[in-house]
């Protein structure tokens, strides 16, 4: 059951991003690249990342994809923004070359990791207790930090959402 | 702002402020009658209407009647004051004469209950008391709009 | 009101000759009505309709003028006459003197209400306005002839002689 | 073992059909709670040959009704949001069932099968995780509707459940950090037991402000009186305006199962889940046999009394009606005896019972008090309803930001505090 | 005691004294023959002179209407008022039957003062007698040369029409009873036009009394001090008084202006009919105001005082009614009376008239209440003065006089007797 | 002239004019009944007594003759009761049948009740002297005996007025009533002015009788198309239908008169009227019809386009015009074969036509006979019944084309080959030009019914279709020019003079 | 269990997806999100190596990348509308002026 689904998984989120790059609605996109999160969650469950895989769900799916499409309703762009937004030639062809040449690349790169299997885990390997073991312990500083760039991020979007800046 | 919100009363307590204890005096209200109806349903008000009926009041306006007379014609004498009265225009009156006394009298008297607005001010415009809302009769709904004018013979029998 | 009975209504010659030497007292022809009406009355003793033509033929005038000039006046007979008409004075002064008796005691007798007529036609009892005979009164008129200082006797009397007619 | 294959899927159908099960037992109960605070009657007409039932039919005529009724979609919406609202309304509502133990977990020969669909040690995470996805059912129904009123109305609604998620989350932090974990059945199984000997341990008064605002907030997630801004049918119109038939009925299906999942949720986390009060799972299973005779004892005694409710409702109907709803009673009578002839045997011939039977009856007495509290809870959601009247969105949003999420905080302050005084820290 | 003065009644005891024989035996056309010798103007100033007042019931100077004909004038006619109907009121009858060329006789010389060729006598319909004894003395007159193309050997032409009336009273209103001659309806004419400019068939005409006419001869024959000294200064002459009611002697009695009604109703009249005491008396025929006995006490009969009574002389109809007369019968007599006898020209009066005698009937019958009493005093006020003739105010004052001197007995009869004053409805 | 103060007002009035009269020009109505201007005084109904100074007695302002100095007052207290006083006696025996009277609405006693009267009944209903309902008084006119007040203006009307002295008072004092002679009726032919005289509801028409509330009735200025004479009528129509015709004062023609024969000559407007043109093939628009038409005057001196007497001046001037710019050739003809009637000496006289004389003046000939029996084959008939009024000509009419323009089916619309609708004048603005000269305007009154155009909308069309301008966009500029073109027939102001109906 | 080098491989193509989406797309907001696409890409590397060492620190970088992502979203959003509101536009190459 496991590699039918990872390669479930891996479709979905595959086809997905793709799907949300090439779209014409914002929306759509932002549907699309939420189907990628939630396969993206998908496979962090299938690492025995239970905690990651939740918190995927709700951070990404559920709060700032919900955020994005908020947005996208907000500014309810017609027609005259979407049509000129979509893909036009000459750059999707550099940045498809581009995109070409950064998977061989990564391929490449990846083929280092070749052969790295993945063994046993211990039971509560990525579950709650034992991130916040080694969250409240190693990574207490970063995660303090990480508290600080929030607050700075919200006051940044408070004062940025204010009516005049 | 166009529109101000001007406070008035007077301010509140912290308990008041708090909203709890109110809720809860409106939470206590509401289960009070929920439980009060659950335990004796028969003191409801409502009542099971098609079987029971509302004992109606006195002067409730229900569909129009045409009065007779005792030998048993309309005491409508075609005066078109009600016609004239009405506000929605759902009466409409042809006169015609009586061959023997040369009275006057409806030959069509026509209720397009579908406009009718129930203000009762045609029976307060007859001079005959030739028409009436005492019917009682508020059960008007009909499948076909042409069984809604009422006509001379219909309004006749009640 | 009229009697449907026709009549031949016509102006005897001794008429037509009174009626040439008043003609001229009257300036203009209506003024033959009232006389006109006087002589079909006292000839047949009511009005026809017909009379009414007749006259307003005579006195270049409408039929319906001669009707309405009939019936202002109360002395015309526009109904056919009956054998005896008593008309009991029943104003203030014979009141007075009790006419409202007698007039009681005819409609007793007679069997019938002022102003009906009894069933062989012979009699009609009419209750009158003042006949200038107050003096004697109370009194009543039987046609033509004035009876004055009546007493029940006295009708009594009166009746007696006339039903034996 | 064949229990531990099968057992999954059948947790799922359970899970799947306990919430679409209670859903017309929770319309039904809305209406007729909403007429009796009302001093209403409620409805009573619709019948089966004659039987009303007082009135669930009447949820049964809705159905018939929202099928058989005309789908008008409007022809200018996008079609794929538009159909995908729904949806996803009822089925990401229906998914924190999933994870809801209905019972204690059963032990097999040595396997233990839990009783929920997904075994999770993150399941509330999970459940949070899950709610937020509601959001895009509202979303996608506004801004499909290609109408602006619908447009405002998802917007609104949007922020509503974003903001009140935070108090959401937050809300339980004080009760995760009292319980040290964050599975739900453990969870359950620490709200065995009393406190101070009399109040059962449940989290609702270890944690008081936390349910207070827990129970707030899922208010407003559900979008359930005083919070239901983003639907205002009358006076502020809502994302699903646009939406009829068997559309708008899933949305209205999907709320209400998101109140009846809450009021698990709320159960689970707080009112002790599938926990007897003062039995715990082990005193419970020693006297299977005494349960279940308490339990047949108790519905043969229940018939009886509404054998006698029923024949003088058969009299009162006989004098009311002439028709064949004369019948009803009769039928309803019919029904009660047997079924309390059938408890009356139950009690007679109830057979000695093997472990699995007394795990099973054990399993059973949980799940039956689980879902009483849960019913216990929807209740308390219908009576909410029907007292309070609807804030104004400013209101709305200063109560989530302003005081439910500082509240939480405070909790979360106070219940550390008490678990560092209490020594129970980590 | 007093005594009848006998001038124009002297004749009528006489066995025949309807024929010309019988009055030429008395002097008869003596003063006819006189006049015609003198001049028209000196017969008027004659006339004049005498004070003579007309007998009809105005009691307007003769003499002074025979002046205001116009000088231009191409013909004139003169009406003999013969249309007697004044309830209370025979006079002229006694004259027109007993003594009908003593009226004749004033005739012919009034005409030839008048320069008129021309006179009606317009004489009740219901005076057959009268009427049979009129027209055998105007055929008299005609044959001996009295009346005809050569008037007493003068030359002078003079023709009398009799014109019978059918049963008006209104006719005996002058423009009413010239209406009546030219054939049209006997109503009332607007005045003005005067009838001495525009009368008769447009002529001229001057209308007079039987009586007035009657006394025209006397005075030419006596002279005008003569005349003079009979009677009150102002009030010339003797008078006829038609007594009438509760008298022991009723009858015509010619007695001077100025006697006192008590003197003549003891002296003349034999007292109050047995004996009994007054109660009221009506001095002027039936349309004057009613006296009570103390008023009628100190009256005297003659036009000034009445009027200083309140009430006027009229045709002298005196209407005596003892204490056993119940006032609203009378009234209810009276009305109905002008009731029946209004032409119906005019609309108050037409209307008015009915409505007061229903009203006195209702009251007569004890069928009234004190609103229709009050209505009946507010119709009297407005019937009265508005109208073609005076008709309405003969209704008026009886009606007023009545209602006001008897007051009590009007209340008495009422439904609810107190007087309400408050007008019902109003 | 005289100087009269009217309620203090001093103003100036002609000599010899009745008080009533007078005040009325000077603005100040005095109520009545029975004063009538068209009729003789007689001052029984007492109601428009007035206060004359010098005078103890208030003086009927109808029999009062206007003298120089006069001071008169209309509105004291003592005349304002002696109108309310008489009010209260004519509602004495009145039957308060206003519901079902066909006056109400336009009755004087309801209109005096409420300015003058306003008092409460203090009559009870068993009191009233009972009088006959309805009384036929002949073929046109029914009495109601109860509601007469007797005011005489009736009785005045037949006396005086027509001479026939067919109405008279029968009986006396309160029991008085109208009558005709018994076995007669009130048939002289101009008896309905009695019921438009008549300040109550007594006399009604039997024709109208029944049929509208007179409140509902919108009314129009109008001309009687009935003969030559032109009387001034008031169209009053409700829901675009006639109901009745009522003369209006015109001392120069009519005065307040008009016969019955033209009052009751209004149906033929209402009923049976050509809604839609019609062709052989069927029903057509319009449009077609005028192609139709057009398709005919190919060759237009094979055409007759015969006008109507009947027709308004400014149709038969645009049909002059028509034929002269639009169709130069074609013949153009007038006349009709109307029967003539009798002049009676008073309003009718024998011509049926009503713009007999607006035809001459416009200068279409009359020579109708000839010109049917020439040559043409092609006949445009405009509002001219010829078969209907010569039946014979049938035959003549017989092997020729024939577009009948016209508004009802007459006979000559049924033996056309097209039938083009158009308007009656009670749908029209136009004119007539009466026997005497006179061009009287009159308005239209009414909707044109069903697809009906006036004959200036279909000549401009026609002559629209053939690309020829006849010069006038409007109707108003027709009109202005032919006033131009014709001598004596310059705008004439009319005097908008109408007498309280009662 | 899938080897590591295929969830690094799905890695290394959502990454590169979402390189290309920010190449070449001009919609400011689908830029943001083939941004996140990129963040994703490197989680799951994290996640995967994690998985594979059997070490909890990849995971934990994973839950920091995820938060500075939320922050980076929301201040991109942020930016987003208020950029909408000056130019009324999302397109990226209106935006040429720094303050304006």
């Amino acid at each position: 059951m496991g590699p039918l689904l990872f390669w479930i998984l891996s479709a979905v989120a595959v086809g997905s991003a793709l799907a949300t790059i090439v779209q014409r609605s914002p929306l759509s996109s932002a549907l699309t690249l939420t189907l990628c999160l939630v396969a993206v969650a998908g496979l962090f469950a299938t690492l025995s990342a239970d905690f990651l895989f939740v918190i995927q769900l709700l951070v990404y799916a559920g709060a700032v994809m919900v955020l994005v499409i908020y947005v996208i309703m907000l500014l309810n762009l017609g027609d005259r923004e979407l049509k000129p937004l979509g893909l036009s030639r000459p750059r999707t062809f550099v940045s498809g070359l581009v995109g070409i040449l950064l998977l061989a690349l990564l391929a490449r790169a990846q083929a280092g990791a070749a052969g790295i299997s993945m063994g046993d885990v211990p039971d509560g390997f990525g579950g709650v207790r034992s991130i916040a073991g080694t969250l409240f312990t190693s990574y207490l500083y970063p995660f303090e930090i990480v508290s600080v760039l929030l607050m700075a991020a919200l006051v940044g979007v408070v004062v940025l959402a204010m009516k005049r800046f | 702002m166009m529109i101000g919100v001007k406070k008035i009363g007077k301010p509140m307590d912290i308990k008041e402020r708090s909203y709890l204890f109110e809720i809860a005096r409106g939470m206590m209200t509401s289960i009070r009658h929920f439980i009060r109806n659950v335990l004796n349903q028969g003191a409801m008000p409502t009542l099971q209407y098609p079987e029971e009926k509302r004992v109606l009041p006195e002067r409730f306006r229900g569909r129009h009647r045409l009065m007779q007379r005792e030998d048993g014609t309309p005491r409508c004498v075609a005066c078109f004051c009600c016609q004239t009265a009405c506000p929605a225009d759902c009466i409409s009156i042809e006169a015609t004469e009586r061959d023997d006394e040369g009275e006057k009298v409806a030959a069509r008297f026509d209720i397009n209950i579908l406009r009718c607005v129930f203000c009762g001010l045609c029976v307060e415009a007859c001079p005959c008391d030739a028409i009436r809302m005492d019917t009682g009769m508020y059960e008007l709904a009909d499948t076909n709009r042409e069984n809604l004018i009422y006509d001379l013979n219909t309004l006749l029998r009640h | 009101m009229a009697t449907t009975e026709k009549t031949e209504v016509k102006f005897s010659e001794a008429r037509k000759q009174e009626i040439e030497r008043i003609r001229g007292r009257y300036e203009t022809p209506r003024g033959l009505i009232m006389p006109l009406l006087w002589m079909i009355q006292d000839d047949y003793g009511w009005i026809s309709y017909d009379a009414m033509e007749l006259i307003a033929g005579e006195c270049e005038t409408s039929p319906a003028w001669v009707y309405s000039i009939a019936t202002f006046y109360t002395m015309f007979e526009l109904e056919k006459p009956i054998r005896y008409h008593l008309q009991v004075c029943n104003t203030l002064s014979c009141g007075l003197c009790g006419s409202e008796s007698i007039l009681a005691h005819l409609e007793d007798r007679l069997g019938i209400q002022a102003g009906e007529s009894t069933e062989d036609g012979r009699f009609r009892l009419t209750a009158v306005e003042c006949l200038a005979s107050c003096g004697t009164g109370p009194m009543m008129q039987m046609n033509d002839e004035y009876y004055e200082s009546l007493t029940t006797e006295k009708v009594d009397a009166m009746l007696e002689e006339w039903n034996c007619d | 073992m064949p229990a531990e294959l099968f057992m999954p899927f059948v947790m799922v159908l359970v899970a799947a059909l306990l919430p679409l099960q209670l859903l017309p037992a929770m319309i039904w109960a809305e209406r007729k709670v909403s007429a009796f605070i009302q001093d209403r009657t409620g409805p009573n007409r619709a019948d089966i040959l004659g039987i009303r039932l007082g009135g669930v039919i009447h949820s049964i005529a809705d159905v018939v009704k929202l099928i058989a009724k005309e789908d008008m979609t409007p022809s200018k919406v996008n079609s794929f949001y538009y159909s995908l609202g729904p949806f996803l309304a009822l089925f990401i509502s229906l998914i924190p069932f999933s994870i809801i133990p209905l019972a204690d977990t059963l032990k097999i020969g040595g396997a233990a099968i839990p009783l929920r669909a997904v075994t999770l040690d993150v399941g509330i995470l999970f459940i949070l995780a899950i709610t937020s996805f509601h959001v895009y059912a509202v979303v996608f129904a506004g801004w499909a509707s290609n109408n602006s009123f619908s447009l405002l109305g998802g917007l609104r609604s949007a922020a509503q459940m974003v903001s009140y998620e935070l108090g959401l989350g937050l809300s339980l932090v004080g009760m995760i950090m009292v319980a040290q974990t964050l599975d739900l059945n453990e969870i359950v199984r620490q709200q065995g037991g009393t406190i101070f000997g009399i109040l059962p341990a449940w989290n609702v008064f270890l944690q008081p402000l936390g349910f207070l605002i827990f129970v707030v907030s899922i208010f407003a997630e559900t979008n359930r009186n005083p919070f239901d801004l983003p639907e205002g049918e009358s006076e502020i119109i809502g994302f699903h305006v646009e939406y009829s038939s068997m559309r708008f009925a899933f949305f209205f299906m999907g709320e209400y199962i998101a109140i009846i999942g809450g009021s698990a949720v709320v159960a689970t986390l707080f009112l002790g889940g599938w926990q007897v009060p003062f039995f715990d799972t082990e005193m419970l299973r020693e006297n299977a046999m005494l349960a279940a005779r308490i339990a047949f004892g108790s519905t043969a005694a229940l018939c009886v009394l509404l054998s006698i409710i029923l024949m003088a409702y058969d009299k009162k109907l006989q004098a009311l009606y002439t028709d064949k709803r004369r019948f009803e009673a009769r039928v309803l009578l019919g029904i009660v005896v047997t079924l309390g002839a059938g408890a009356v045997g139950g009690l007679l011939f109830l057979p000695t019972l093997s472990s699995l039977g007394e795990q099973i009856v054990t399993a059973i007495v949980q799940n039956t008090f689980l879902v009483g509290k849960i019913l216990l809870f929807c209740f308390f959601f219908i009576w909410v309803r029907w007292t309070l009247p609807r804030f104004r969105y400013d209101q709305l949003m200063n109560l989530g930001w302003k005081t439910l999420i500082p509240l939480a905080l405070l909790n979360i302050f106070l219940t550390g505090v008490a678990l560092v005084l209490f020594d129970r820290g980590a | 005691m007093i005594e009848e003065t006998k001038v124009l009644t002297s004749r009528i005891h006489k066995k025949d004294s309807h024929t010309l024989e019988s009055y030429r035996e008395d002097g008869g056309y003596e003063a006819a023959a006189m006049a015609l010798a003198m001049d028209p103007d000196e017969v008027t100033a004659i006339v004049k002179d005498s004070g003579l007042r007309g007998r009809g019931g105005a009691g307007f100077p003769t003499g002074l209407k025979w002046t205001f004909l116009p000088k231009d004038r191409d013909f004139t006619y003169l009406c003999v008022n013969a249309d007697e109907s004044e309830p209370g009121t025979f006079k002229d009858r006694v004259i027109l039957d007993l003594d009908p060329h003593l009226m004749i006789e004033g005739t012919v010389i009034s005409c030839h003062a008048l320069k008129s060729e021309h006179a009606f006598i317009y004489i009740r319909g219901e005076f057959c007698r009268p009427y049979r004894r009129l027209v055998a003395a105007v055929q008299e007159a005609y044959e001996a040369g009295i009346l005809g193309d050569n008037v007493l050997g003068t030359g002078r032409k003079l023709d009398i029409t009799i014109h019978k009336g059918a049963g008006a009273y209104i006719c005996g209103e002058e423009t009413a009873l010239l209406n009546s001659i030219e054939g049209l309806r006997g109503q009332p004419r607007i005045k003005p036009p005067f009838p001495t400019n525009h009368g008769l068939f447009g002529r001229s005409t001057v209308i007079n009394n039987v009586e007035t006419l009657a006394n025209v001869p006397v005075i030419l024959k006596e002279g005008a001090e003569v005349y003079r000294s009979r009677g009150t200064e102002k009030s010339p002459g003797t008078r006829l008084f038609s007594v009438s009611g509760h008298v022991e002697r009723p009858g015509v009695y010619e007695l001077e202006h100025g006697v006192s009604f008590k003197d003549m109703l003891n002296d003349i009249c034999g007292g109050v009919k047995g004996g009994r005491a007054l109660k009221a008396v009506v001095p002027g025929g039936s349309s004057v105001p009613v006296l009570t006995a103390e008023e009628s006490m100190k009256l005297q009969m003659d036009f000034e005082s009445c009027q200083e009574c309140g009430t006027m002389l009229g045709s002298a109809g005196v209407i005596v009614m003892d204490e056993t007369t119940d006032m609203v019968w009378a009234l209810d007599k009276l009305t109905h009376f002008y009731a029946h006898e209004s032409c119906g020209q005019c609309t108050p009066c037409r209307e008015g008239t009915g409505w007061v005698a229903e009203l006195v009937h209702l009251i007569n019958q004890g069928r009234a209440k004190s609103a229709d009493f009050d209505k009946l005093i507010d119709l009297g006020t407005q019937i009265c003065g508005n109208t073609i003739c005076v008709f309405s105010d003969a209704v008026f004052m009886p009606v007023m006089s009545y209602t006001t001197k008897f007051r009590s007995e009007f209340e008495s009869k009422l439904i609810d007797s107190a007087p309400v004053h408050e007008k019902v409805g109003a | 002239m005289a100087k009269i103060t009217i309620n203090g007002v001093e103003q100036a009035v002609e000599d010899g004019l009745y008080l009533i009269e007078a005040a009325r020009r000077c603005g100040v109505d005095i109520p009545h009944y029975c004063y009538h201007p068209g009729l003789p005084v007689e001052g029984n109904c007492r109601m428009c007594s007035v206060e004359v100074e010098g005078i103890p007695k208030l003086q009927t302002a109808c029999t009062t003759i206007v003298q120089d100095g006069m001071v008169v007052i209309t509105d004291s207290e003592k005349v304002v009761g002696e109108r309310s006083d008489v009010m209260e006696f004519l509602l004495r025996n009145h039957p308060i049948d206003c519901p079902i009277c066909d006056q109400a609405g336009e009755c004087g006693l309801q209109d005096y009740y409420m300015e003058h009267g306003l008092h409460d009944s203090r009559i009870t209903v068993s009191e009233k002297v009972k009088k006959k309902k309805r009384v036929d008084l002949g073929p046109n006119v029914v009495l109601d005996s109860e509601r007469c007040i007797l005011c005489t203006r009736c009785v005045r009307f037949c006396k005086d007025v027509v001479g026939t002295e067919e109405l008279v008072i029968k009986n006396r004092s309160n029991h008085a009533e109208i009558t005709t002679f018994p076995g007669k009726g009130l048939v002289n032919p101009y008896a309905l002015n009695t019921v438009d005289i008549c300040p109550v509801g007594a006399l009604t028409s039997r024709k109208f009788r029944f049929q509208c509330r007179v409140w509902y009735m919108k009314n129009a200025t109008s001309i009687c198309p009935g003969c030559e004479r032109g009387c001034n009528i008031w169209i009053d129509h409700h829901e675009n239908k006639i109901q009745r015709l009522r003369p209006r004062l015109n001392p120069d023609v009519n005065n307040y008169w008009m016969c019955d024969e033209g009052r009751l000559d209004f149906h033929w407007i209402n009923d049976d009227r050509v809604l839609r043109a019609e062709g052989p093939d069927g029903l057509m628009r319009p449009d077609e019809a005028d192609r139709a038409v057009l398709a005919l005057l190919s060759n237009p001196g094979d055409v007759l386009i015969v006008a109507s007497p009947r027709s308004t001046n400014e149709s038969l001037f645009a049909l002059k015009r028509f034929v002269e710019v639009a169709l130069p050739g074609a013949a153009l003809t007038g006349g009709s074969f109307r029967p003539t009637g009798d002049d009676d000496g008073f309003l009718r006289l024998p011509d049926k036509n009503p713009n007999s004389r607006g035809m001459r003046e416009i200068g279409i000939a009359g020579d109708l006979e000839n010109r049917l029996n020439g040559s043409a084959g092609v006949v445009l008939v405009f509002e001219n019944d010829l078969l209907g009024d010569r039946p014979d000509l049938e035959s003549v009419l017989a092997g020729k084309k024939v577009v009948a323009f016209t508004s009802n089916r007459t006979a000559t619309a049924r033996g056309a080959d097209l039938v083009v609708p158009v308007t009656t004048y009670a749908e029209l603005n136009g004119s007539f030009t009466n026997h005497a000269g006179l061009r009287q305007e009159f308005r239209s009154a009414i909707r044109p019914p069903g697809d009906s155009r006036s004959v200036f909308d279909v000549v401009k069309s026609l002559s629209g279709l053939l690309g020829k301008e006849l010069g006038w966009e409007s109707e108003t500029a027709l009109t202005k020019e032919m006033t131009d073109v014709i001598t004596g027939w310059g705008v004439r102001v009319e005097e908008e003079t109408e007498l309280h109906a009662g | 269990m899938a080897p590591t080098e295929q969830y690094l491989l799905v890695s290394a193509a959502l990454f590169v997806i979402g390189c290309v989406g920010v190449l070449s797309r001009r919609n400011l907001l689908v830029v943001l999100m083939s941004i996140e696409l990129m963040l994703n890409a490197a989680n799951l590397t994290f996640a995967t190596f994690a998985r594979a060492s059997g070490l909890i620190d990849g995971q934990i970088v994973v839950f920091f990348v995820i938060a500075v992502a939320a922050a980076e979203a929301a201040v991109g959003l942020a930016i987003v509308v208020a950029l909408f509101r000056k130019k009324e536009t999302v397109n990226l190459d209106r935006f040429t002026m720094l303050h304006q």
